[in-house]
């Protein structure tokens, strides 16, 4: 903990509650996220990690508490924050009707990205040759990569996956723990939740927030 | 880690007051309406055109205008809900809703059976009663989307912001159905819009539309305690108030 | 009082069927209205009971695991 | 790696994605055009096929179908986005997000209104429209249904999360189309009759401009809500 203030702190949450169906998920969470700082969320079964993700990102709102980023209410640097940021949720956000090289393209488009090289991208997740296929054709694997592929091509600080190791063999997991590390050593940080152990990095780098199941 | 719901005393607050108000809101609104009615229907002279048939008019204009407060009542709380995420505004726009339905409700079938012996029929396109069945649509449409919501807290935020898209529409949906009328039927009896009312008329309609305003207040009052203690069902005091009686 | 008598009170100058109507239909709509709200907030807390004893059951359950 | 997306390139790529996919899609186009057909076909066999008669309900009974050809069209418009996750990415993008939904509903617009403005000229002869009323059915069509869109896809929004929207949708914002369709088929009355026709269509126009304006944060506030 000494260690940490001497970063950055990129994202921290005071006094997080979050309720859902009348049921305490969580609540007075606090933390702290600094630059370099790899930080798995685990806990069981409707503990409340997607959740947790989800008001991070700050597409749920929590019933009390709230997000900084620098310092700041998400709330109210929407932009700038959402600028910083790179979540891939449960669902890919990778469309069918295009093929994989139209989803890319879009997808760092609309975050703002120009003049990069959709297939050079591809070509780093072991889709080359795959460029136009429809997604909707392509394996599980290969549409989560699809997905994940924008995280090489990205100079966002803060990573925010959520199961990101889904349908992910195990050289492909290997290899996003590597750009993990590359990324948290670039001064940025990750956030996820994954129920697969991981090989590369360690328990001495990552840094857990547990969540338990509440009865009430 | 219970401390946050201890010191979040306001909805057991916000309980706590309405109880209080609720038996002077009720009392005042019963005897409001019980004056305002059995002078209206006993005591008030016979219209000189509509005979007694006028009579329904302390219902009907009562309604009528009420139903317009409710729905600008519950879209303001909506608005505070939603701007200034205070949950209580939330729920008590949550407990409007249903009120305001049945109100403009008893506008539309008071307004038909005065109709039937005025114009001989029991619906008219006639610009205020299609206002307020589009009234009555907009009503229905905020309780059934508050209604399809799990979570209500998110079901309040998306209600809300239908209330306030509806009240943006209400001018406009007034003004062109009143356009609209104006175009299709030039001269239909006006009841309501009489040149002179006489006081002995005009006081008991005075009273039963402050009494309305009353009762709505109250009935408001009485849902939105059970809404407070539905949406707060994990906070130990509405637990205690359950546990003394959910075992009876 | 306007009217003579009861009988003519009740006969509303002929228009007894509509006022009559009009006046049964609101305080039946509303009625029914106020009995639902009250009735509501015991259906609530009765929820919250049930609720409050699944919860303990739970407890036990996965105490004795 | 630089970060140089203007607004009206964000606008353009997103435009150009939901044309491209509905492109593939063809029936999402088809689909409502050809209800609108049928609607408007049924009515002559319901209400007889004396010309005088339906002369005098055309213009009600094509906006009417052009309404609830909307309304079906605009059930999917973020359906879609919403099931695979796309649309959590849109509003996490650092675009502002009342630009994007723009977006959105001006590539529905093209694809399910202006057909239906295409469509109608011939539709209008089959109902025997006054030859003098056709330049206000596309008027009011063209300034109109854009209108129906954008009041129309708040309601989507609010419901998009929602696994039974249909029935609810239509509860939603068939009241806030009120005003269009009585502007809207006065305009084209008053064309019958020779008479100017300008107010409405100014009435509409300033409609068209106010929801333009509003309905897109509106719309934006309501996805909030309903990927929560």
């Amino acid at each position: 903990m000494v260690e940490q203030s001497k970063a950055t702190t990129l994202v921290s949450a005071s006094n997080l509650t979050c309720i859902r169906e009348e049921r305490i998920l969580f609540d007075e969470l606090s933390f702290e996220i600094t630059e370099g700082e790899i930080v798995q969320i685990e806990g069981p079964n409707g503990a409340g990690k997607t959740s947790l993700l989800r008001i991070i990102a700050g597409l749920s709102r929590p019933y009390a508490g709230q997000i900084n980023f620098k310092g700041e209410d998400i709330n109210r640097c929407r932009d700038e924050y959402n600028d910083e940021l790179l979540y891939l949720g449960h669902l890919a956000g990778v469309k069918s009707e295009l093929t994989a090289e139209e989803n890319l393209n879009f997808n760092l488009r609309i975050s703002g990205y120009d003049g990069f090289d959709t297939r050079e991208i591809l070509a780093k997740v072991n889709l080359s040759g795959f460029e136009e296929a429809l997604a909707g054709h392509l394996s599980a694997g290969q549409h989560r990569r699809t997905a994940l592929a924008r995280l090489w091509h990205t100079n966002c600080k803060i990573w925010l996956l959520d199961e990101p190791f889904t349908a992910i063999d195990k050289k492909g997991v290997e290899e996003l723990e590597h750009l993990f590390l590359a990324h948290a050593q670039r001064g940025g940080c990750v956030i996820l939740t994954t129920h697969q152990d991981m090989s590369v990095i360690g328990d001495d780098i990552l840094r857990k927030i547990r969540l338990d199941y509440r009865f009430v | 880690m219970w401390k946050w719901l201890h010191s979040y005393a306001d909805p057991e607050r916000a309980y706590k007051l309405s109880s209080t108000l609720l038996p002077w809101f009720a009392t005042l609104a019963i005897a409001f309406i019980g004056i305002g009615t059995i002078w209206g229907l006993g005591f008030a002279p016979t219209d000189y055109q509509q005979g007694d048939s006028y009579r329904i008019i302390f219902i009907h204009v009562p309604a009528a205008s009420m139903s317009m407060a409710a729905y600008m009542g519950m879209a303001t709380c909506s608005f505070i809900g939603l701007v200034w995420q205070i949950k209580s505004a939330d729920w008590a726009a949550a407990s409007i809703a249903p009120i305001g339905a049945v109100i403009t409700f008893i506008a539309l079938v008071t307004g038909a059976t005065w109709g039937k012996p005025m114009w001989g029929t029991w619906w008219v396109w006639d610009a205020r009663l299609t206002s307020e069945l589009v009234l009555l649509f907009l009503y229905l449409g905020v309780i059934s989307l508050y209604a399809s919501f799990e979570d209500k807290v998110l079901a309040a935020r998306a209600a809300g912001i239908l209330a306030i898209v509806g009240v943006i529409n209400i001018p406009i949906i007034k003004y062109s159905v009143d356009w609209w009328s104006s175009l299709h039927q030039p001269s239909t009896i006006r009841i309501t819009e009489k040149s002179t009312m006489s006081t002995d008329m005009l006081y008991p309609l005075l009273i039963n539309i402050f009494g309305f305003g009353l009762m709505i207040a109250a009935i408001t009052l009485v849902r939105f305690r059970s809404e407070i203690l539905a949406r707060n069902g994990m906070r130990p005091w509405v637990r205690e108030l359950a546990k003394a009686e959910g075992v009876k | 009082m306007q009217f003579d008598s009861i009988s003519e009170f009740f006969n509303m100058g002929g228009y007894a069927f509509y006022v009559w109507l009009a006046y049964g239909v609101t305080f039946f709509s509303l009625g029914t209205l106020v009995v639902m709200s009250v009735r509501q907030k015991r259906k609530v807390l009765v929820e919250i009971a049930k609720k409050i004893q699944r919860e303990e059951r739970l407890k036990e359950t996965r105490s004795t695991k | 790696m630089k970060k140089g997306i203007s607004y009206t390139q964000a606008f353009g790529t997103l435009l150009k994605r939901d044309l491209q996919i509905a492109v593939r899609h063809r029936g999402d186009i088809f689909n409502p055009l050809l209800f609108f057909v049928l609607v408007v076909t049924l009515f002559p066999l319901g209400i007889g096929p004396e010309p005088q008669v339906l002369t005098r309900v055309a213009p009600g009974i094509i906006w009417v179908a052009a309404l609830l050809a909307s309304m079906l069209s605009l059930e999917r418009l973020f359906k879609a986005d919403y099931v695979d996750g796309s649309l959590e990415q849109m509003l996490l993008s650092p675009q502002p997000l009342p630009l994007m939904v723009l977006a959105k509903v001006l590539a529905h617009w093209i694809l399910t209104g202006v057909p239906l403005i295409l469509v109608a000229p011939l539709l209008a002869v089959l109902l025997h429209l006054d030859t003098n009323s056709y330049g206000a059915l596309i008027a009011t069509l063209a300034l109109g249904t854009p209108v129906l869109s954008l009041l129309g896809a708040i309601g989507v929004a609010l419901t998009v999360g929602l696994r039974k929207g249909g029935v609810l949708l239509s509860l939603l914002i068939l009241p806030l189309y009120i005003p269009v369709l009585i502007f809207a088929t006065s305009a084209i009355d008053a064309a019958g009759m020779n008479l100017p026709y300008d107010g409405q269509l100014a009435i509409i126009g300033a409609m068209l401009i106010g929801s333009l304006t509003l309905a897109p944060f509106a719309i934006g506030a309501s996805l909030r809500v309903s990927t929560n």
